[in-house]
């Protein structure tokens, strides 16, 4: 009995349904300011999420405490059936949490390949000495990566820019690469923050395709944004924060009408 | 073709050495040993973003360990028995094997502490190794050190002058071929994404804690080797070759040369070492331009000049030698009318 | 009882030595990102400008004139250490002052030799406070070290000229795009810094002799102190110093003046091991 | 110089391996000055046995792998019949060995007693060892009626030696010895450690240190009003030290040998003229470098002199012709049981009174 | 008259690559322009340079007709041209409203320390009033006037950004991705008082935004750059009609 099992385990009962992320009374407070306070909620696989609220709402900080960036104050965090909440990140990122950073910097001295490479990480193993002494199957894995990496290149649209220095990449490239480099992590789960902050509404566009055949891929994806028209056309459904909790939840059509997200958070005249 | 050019340098550094005369043998082979140790601290300071203000005293525990081990552990021994201690040979693989073992335990918790916090632990390390060496005067000599009598010889070949630099190089082109794989590797990638952001090198699978550590026990192994070497090079170690300066020193090396490349390790130590040689030849001088120098003229210059010439240095080419020259070629091969 | 509090004395005297230096050094990388390996020589500077100009002039106009010699000097290595506009980064800053602090010394070897120089104080003799030695030049300099804390922290928490100073270390770009000169705000930081170490090495002279390369102890010991607050927080670096005066007085004491600096290190090091956990925590 | 270049009949080469930069380039730079003026003195009046003598200098920094380096050259290069070794200590220590190999004399310009306890081929040592020091001042204080002794000294090689040696020596002597502090140099204030001892019950606080840390005690003892003697060893008459302390200073007790107190010397006595040419051509007060160098010069030019310009010749003269040579230091006995050519007789002691040395000879302190 | 803000054929070179190729812009007084592009355009680097921040490879910057080529961010500031960079670029440790004041204060610092704060506190009251309006129109940065801005969130970083820059009394406002990271309720605030600010003082707005519908009502004319030049140039209300410029920028449109 799976059940029996998990209460042996000491997890909540209603975790151990085959969502494929879960969070359950999640609180993280920075010092007396309660980022997050007692937040549930749970993804299934194959879906995509989007968390909207106000600034400052705690989206953020969720997403950090489900990628375990920053410790819980309380709560269990639960991702492909396992209770992951003390576990370190590069742990979580190896059965496959990926997150793109609200504010990202590339590694200067790489190039925009070389950077999308360091995604692939938890996948490869090539180590210290196997760097330093290359045997053949080091080659072998090296050219792996990099075909993974291009074609996350490929997929964001960012291919013709593979050999530039990252350092040099203007800020909505540095979003693409921020995605592709997610993506070449191979993950089952995605956690997005801002993934389009500073695209027009054509790169945009060709995000939202790309998303959405990843959701087809049985990705899980969680993901967070301001620009409703983006959400619109990508979410199944949508989760609005506020002040650390959640204030709805529901379809992104129903969430738009919802009186307190329009009065916390979209104004009423939205563009 | 670049790794003839790489092979073609390693054979022309070893054998240099047996064309020098005595006098630049001494420089060239200490160029060797330091260039190890600074090719460590470029592999930590400009890839990894640890900044480590205390390498030389990596350098002083592999030059302790394979000095004491060939004159034997116990003091009592020691002044008995001429044949108390080990093989050189052994003590020189053991000093990098040791410093390595030393580094592993004291990176752990040392490596938890970022930026300055780490430069001022690393800092203290070195003063705390040399406060002992003092202290522990039985054990180490004291100020006076541990002469080592036992020549390093390998199947009958005594390892000293040209052959000691030689074997110095040749470990610099191995260190240096090394360094340069790993950096181009998935270690190396996850090591430069961790100077920019351990956190977001966590989040991308990375273990922070274990690859910094790695390195850091790396870095050291190749100080701990250098010193090791080192005693050989002098057949002496004593405290005061192994002052805070050095360390400080190091990270100059480093600086100058230019991080962000591994030979800008051999660049900021063959420069730095170099320089300072020139400097300390000229103080040495009776008279320079026709004018009698003063008693304190030789300390005057060589603090002065090499002072000088490091502010000249870093504000001209604040990246260090190294890259300025690459970007110069680079320049100049734009500006040249035959590559259109 | 008696040998603790005099060993208590002892460390808070020296500890407040190390306190104006890890001070100023907190000064200067707090405003400009630079960690400034010349800031023992400005102790230096003080104790001899103090020296050479005792002879010509009452020891307290001496030593506000070597005070502000060493100042207009803190502006100098300021303008060095910036460098061009733009291009230097804080490594480079760090090797040229190590730079500037050869050059230093050679300039002090060149025109006050290597002498230890030093001169009488306010008071000749210790003070007995019950069997406890107090010596008054110290007195002073815990006093200085006290009021720079004191006033420096008010300077940066409560002006707007000291957060102006904090914001160019903050962000330099962000800083030039308020109007802010980041090349100012270094002359500032480093003359001020200058100065407080210059007073702190004129009072000091007097029980210890200066010598011309007696900065890089003392920027050691400095930067010890410094980073026991970050080197961002002045107060810590007070602190910090005093830790590392007690440790060390009470090793004197109680253990083997051998073991003075070993033991005081590894104390420091776990009280910032310490901090430091408690910082990432918050 | 080049004028009188016919008149040699040769040149004889001396190496000399000094710190002239780094920590402890005081030392070098008194050495240095002292060998430049007598090497030019000497070929302006027709060299030695009518050679002109070279002494080509190399810097160690202060580092004895440095000065490995520097020795080795010297070894290497069979032109040099003898070398000056380091005025630094460790330095000195590091490459003694490499002279008894390379079987080149080699006279340190320092004082570790190691070096020449026992005896080693080839190497020597021209001024006081710290043990003479310590034997020569626990005489003085025997008459002066100090009984009860502290002792402070550096953990470095110079500190440590004087420490043990007066250890050794104290039940000869019928001294106690109270207290026992071996600091490191580092510390910044000795407040602590002397206020121990000035609520202690000794008579004299004997301080065995050269380091810069020593002008700070000085200036603490006397802060501190303690009622002790304060006693000093050859070591601190450098100019730095003096000048750097005075006029605390003044009153401590300090011993030492010939050289620094020349004007004190009865007429006839056979040091006296080569410590007063040695000041007159240094163009200042005669400091202990100047005593330390030019003691050790003669001592290699009687051996030319006597033996002839091999190395093999030098040593043999260094060891079994000198027979008490007077120089500007004292007598040099040198002996193949014995390498440390000053003895007792050349030791003075005394006071510092306005910051320099006010010596007591021979019987004047020797009776009780 | 001369413009407020020109720039002439201007020229930014990152070693050989061309970020900006030869592009002229003109501002005038209490006028509202919008930059237009896809990313790496250009758009950043041009408004770097003509801020002083980097140098430009050639070309002319000018303020009042005045040339200020290569002048440093300070001499701009100080004629008024303020910017909002890209990036938020906060002063991590300083309090939210320390970051404010210094905003203000910015403007009056020289190296005579003493004299430039006097000036500065000759202003008290005008900077009160500023920092009461930017009070206003940003409620959430009152909430955390005492936090150091470094520990609040990304948007709340951009709004203390553009909060410090209309601290500075600016005569023109460059903004660089204006509604980067904010809520809508917050950008369509920060819209309507820019208008309000540009229509009841004259300030004249220069808005790069990723939402180009947003930019084109906002502003009444507009450059579309496209690699380093300029594609298009005209009033806001043609822009929009544009075909070749709906599916690039416009998305979907409204
Ligand atoms: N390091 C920190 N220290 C203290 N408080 C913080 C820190 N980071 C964030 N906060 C606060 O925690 C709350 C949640 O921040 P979070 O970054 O999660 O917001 P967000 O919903 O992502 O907002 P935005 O849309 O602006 O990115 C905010 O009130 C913020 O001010
Ligand atoms: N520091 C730099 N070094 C080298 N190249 C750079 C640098 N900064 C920008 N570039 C290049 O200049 C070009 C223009 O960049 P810029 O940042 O101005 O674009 P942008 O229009 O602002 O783009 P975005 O909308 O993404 O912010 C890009 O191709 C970019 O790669
Ligand atoms: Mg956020
Ligand atoms: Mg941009």
């Amino acid at each position: 009995m799976p059940a029996e099992a998990a209460v042996r385990r000491g997890v909540p009962q209603a975790l151990t349904a085959a969502a494929a992320c879960e969070t359950s009374g999640v609180s993280k407070a920075f010092g007396a300011v309660a980022a997050v306070s007692d937040v549930s909620v749970r993804v299934e696989r194959g879906s995509l999420t989007c968390l909207i609220g106000p600034n400052g709402a705690g989206k953020s900080t969720l997403l950090a405490c489900i990628a375990g960036l920053t410790p819980v104050d309380s709560g269990r965090v639960v991702v492909n059936g396992e209770d992951i909440t003390t576990w370190t990140a590069h742990r979580r990122a190896k059965v496959g949490l990926a997150t793109v950073f609200q504010t990202t910097r590339a590694v200067p001295s790489l190039d925009v390949l070389e950077n999308v490479m360091v995604g692939c990480h938890p996948w490869t193993r090539t180590g210290f000495v196997a760097g330093m002494l290359r045997p053949p199957w080091q080659w072998r894995e090296e050219r792996s990566m990099r075909a993974a990496a291009h074609e996350a290149l490929e997929l964001v649209g960012l291919a013709g820019r593979k050999y530039v220095p990252a350092g040099s990449l203007p800020l909505g490239q540095l979003r693409l690469l921020a995605v592709a480099r997610a993506l070449a992590q191979r993950p089952s789960v995605l956690l997005l923050d801002e993934p389009v902050a500073g695209l027009r509404a054509g790169e945009k566009a060709r995000l939202v395709e790309v998303f959405t055949n990843l959701k087809r891929q049985r990705l899980t994806q969680v993901l967070v944004e301001h620009d409703m028209q983006f959400v619109g056309s990508v979410a199944d459904r949508v989760i609005v924060l506020d002040r650390g909790g959640v204030i709805a939840d529901g379809p992104p059509a129903e969430v738009r009408k919802d009186e307190r997200v329009v009065e916390a958070y979209l104004g009423s005249s939205s563009l | 073709m670049r790794l003839t050019l790489i092979a073609g340098a390693a054979v022309f550094a070893c054998w240099l050495p047996f064309q020098l005369s005595q006098g630049q043998l001494g420089l060239y082979d200490r160029m060797g040993l330091y260039t190890l140790v600074a090719i460590g601290l470029t592999l930590l300071m400009g890839f990894a973003g640890q900044v480590s203000l205390g390498q030389g005293a990596f350098f002083l525990i592999g030059a302790y360990t394979s000095a004491l081990l060939t004159v034997g552990l116990d003091p009592d021994d020691r002044l008995l028995d001429p044949d108390a201690g080990i093989d050189p040979v052994l003590a020189v693989v053991v000093a990098p094997v040791v410093t390595a073992a030393i580094a592993a335990v004291i990176g752990v918790p040392l490596l938890r502490l970022r930026g300055h916090y780490l430069a001022f632990a690393t800092l203290a390390f070195h003063l705390i190794m040399s406060s002992l060496l003092f202290a522990q005067d039985r054990f180490t000599g004291g100020q006076y050190g541990v002469t080592v009598t036992k020549p390093l010889e390998v199947g009958g070949r005594t390892i000293n002058g040209a052959t000691h630099a030689a074997v110095a190089w040749a470990l610099v082109a191995v260190a240096l071929v090394l360094s340069a794989n790993l950096v181009r590797s998935r270690a190396g990638r996850a090591l430069q994404t961790i100077a920019v952001s351990e956190l977001a090198a966590a989040g991308t699978g990375i273990p922070v804690a274990t690859f910094k550590l790695r390195l850091f026990v790396f870095a050291a192994a190749l100080a701990g080797l250098a010193g090791g070497l080192f005693t050989f090079y002098t057949q002496f170690v004593g405290p005061e070759d192994f002052g805070i300066v050095l360390s400080l020193q190091f990270v100059l090396m480093v600086a100058v040369g230019g991080l962000g490349n591994v030979y800008g390790a051999v660049v900021g130590t063959v420069a730095i070492l170099y320089l300072e040689h020139e400097v300390r030849e000229l103080g040495t001088r009776e008279s320079l331009l026709g004018w009698d120098l003063p008693a304190q003229a030789p300390s005057v210059l060589s603090l002065g000049i090499f002072g000088l010439i490091l502010i000249a240095v870093m504000l001209f080419f604040p990246r260090g030698l190294l890259p300025a020259v690459v970007d110069g070629a680079r320049a100049a091969r734009r500006r040249a009318p035959w590559t259109k | 009882m008696t040998t603790f509090l005099q060993l208590i004395v002892v460390g808070i005297s020296t500890g407040s030595v190390f306190g104006i230096v890890g001070v100023a050094l907190v000064l200067v990388y707090r405003t400009t990102g630079i960690v400034n390996f010349a800031q023992g020589v400005f102790a230096v500077l003080g104790g001899m400008f103090t020296f050479e100009l005792r002879p010509h002039m009452p020891l307290l106009a001496a030593i506000v004139l070597a005070v502000l010699l060493a100042a207009v000097l803190g502006t100098l290595a300021a303008l060095v250490a910036v460098g061009f506009r733009g291009r230097t980064t804080h490594l480079a800053s760090l090797v040229i002052t190590v730079g500037i602090a050869l050059l230093a010394e050679a300039i002090l070897l060149a025109t006050v030799g290597e002498v230890p120089r030093s001169y009488a104080g306010v008071w000749r003799h210790a003070w007995d406070v019950g069997g406890v030695l107090i010596q008054p030049q110290y007195v002073l300099i815990a006093g200085v070290a006290l009021a720079a804390t004191i006033l420096l922290t008010l300077f940066l928490r409560g002006t707007v000229v000291g957060q102006a100073l904090i914001a160019s270390a903050d962000s330099a770009r962000a800083a030039e795009l308020v109007g802010l000169n980041v090349r100012a705000v270094a002359v500032i930081a480093f003359a001020v810094a200058g100065g407080l170490c210059a007073l702190g090495g004129a009072l000091l002279a007097p029980t210890v002799p200066v010598v011309y390369n007696a900065d890089l102890a003392l920027t050691i010991n400095g930067f010890a102190a410094a980073v026991f607050g970050g080197l961002t927080s002045i107060r810590l670096a007070l602190l910090g110093g005093y830790a590392l005066g007690i440790v060390e007085q009470l090793v004197v004491g109680y253990i083997d003046p051998q073991y003075n600096l070993t033991i005081a290190l590894v104390v420091m090091l776990v009280l910032i091991g310490w901090r430091s956990r408690r910082e990432l925590v918050a | 110089s080049t004028s009188d270049k016919q008149a040699f009949r040769g040149t004889v080469y001396l190496g000399m391996d000094t710190p002239l930069t780094g920590p402890q380039a005081i030392v070098g730079q008194g050495d240095r000055e002292t060998m430049r003026a007598l090497v030019a003195y000497w070929n302006s009046r027709g060299g030695i046995s009518g050679r002109r003598l070279v002494v080509d200098v190399l810097d160690n920094g202060s580092n004895p792998s440095q000065a490995v380096q520097n020795v080795q050259r010297f070894v290497g290069d069979s032109k040099y019949v003898g070398i000056l070794g380091s005025g630094n200590a460790a330095a000195a220590v590091a490459t003694a060995p490499l002279a008894t190999n390379g079987r080149i004399p080699f006279i340190a310009l320092s004082p570790p007693t190691t070096i020449v306890s026992p005896p080693r081929p080839y190497v020597y040592v021209a001024l006081p060892t710290s043990r003479l020091y310590a034997y020569n001042m626990a005489r003085y204080l025997r008459r002066l009626g100090v009984r009860r002794i502290a002792l402070m000294g550096d953990n470095g090689g110079f500190g440590r030696d004087g420490v043990g040696q007066v250890e050794s020596l104290a039940r000869r002597y019928g001294l106690t010895v109270t207290q026992r502090v071996i600091f490191s140099p580092t510390t910044t204030s000795f407040t602590a450690e002397l206020s121990r001892i000035r609520n202690s019950d000794a008579q004299a606080l004997w301080l065995w240190t050269v380091t810069p840390a020593a002008t700070t005690i000085v200036k603490e003892f006397r802060q501190l009003r303690m009622s002790q003697r304060l006693v000093l060893t050859g070591g601190n008459l450098s100019p730095q030290f003096l000048q750097g302390t005075c006029p605390d200073v003044n009153g401590a007790l300090v011993n030492g040998y010939l050289g620094n107190v020349w004007r004190y010397l009865p007429k006839k006595h056979p040091s006296r003229t080569p410590a007063q040419l040695v000041e007159r051509l240094v163009k200042h007060r005669i400091s202990v470098f100047n005593v330390d160098a030019s003691t050790a010069l003669y001592g290699f030019k009687a051996a030319m002199v006597r033996g002839g310009f091999s190395r093999a010749a030098v040593n043999t003269a260094l060891e079994t012709k000198l027979r008490g040579l007077p120089t500007p230091g004292g007598r040099l006995y040198f002996s193949s049981t014995n390498h440390s050519g000053i003895q007792l007789t050349s030791m003075w002691a005394g006071r510092i009174t306005s910051c320099q040395p006010r010596p007591l000879f021979g019987a004047a302190f020797r009776r009780r | 008259m001369s413009a407020l803000f020109e720039i002439e054929r201007l020229v930014v070179r990152y070693g050989e690559a061309v970020a900006v190729d030869g592009i002229s812009l003109r501002v005038d007084h209490g006028e509202r322009v919008a930059l237009i592009g896809p990313n790496g355009a250009g758009k950043t680097s041009l408004l770097n340079a003509g801020c002083g921040v980097i140098r430009p490879a050639s070309g002319r910057v000018r303020v009042d007709g005045d040339d200020v080529t290569g002048a440093t961010p300070a001499v701009l500031v100080r004629r008024g041209v303020t910017q909002v960079p890209e990036g938020r670029h906060v002063f991590a440790s300083l309090p939210v409203e320390a970051n404010l004041q210094v905003g203000a204060y910015g403007r009056f610092f020289s190296l005579n320390v003493i004299s430039s704060t006097l000036r500065y506190v000759r202003r008290r009251a005008d900077v009160r009033d500023r920092l009461d309006r930017v009070y206003t129109l940003l409620p959430k940065l009152h909430e955390l006037r005492e936090r150091p801005a470094g520990r609040t969130s990304g948007g709340e970083q951009q709004m203390v950004a553009i909060g410090r820059a209309l601290m500075a009394e600016p005569r023109l406002l460059a903004v660089d991705e204006l509604s980067l990271g904010l809520a809508p309720l917050v950008v369509d605030q920060l819209a309507e008082f820019l208008v309000r600010l540009n229509e009841e003082e004259d300030v004249a707005i220069l808005l790069v935004d990723q939402n180009a519908v947003l930019a084109l009502a906002l502003c009444e004319r507009a450059y579309v750059v496209e690699t380093g030049r300029v594609a298009v140039e005209g009033p806001s209300s043609e822009l929009r009609e544009r075909a070749e410029l709906r599916g690039a920028y416009l998305g979907g449109g409204p």
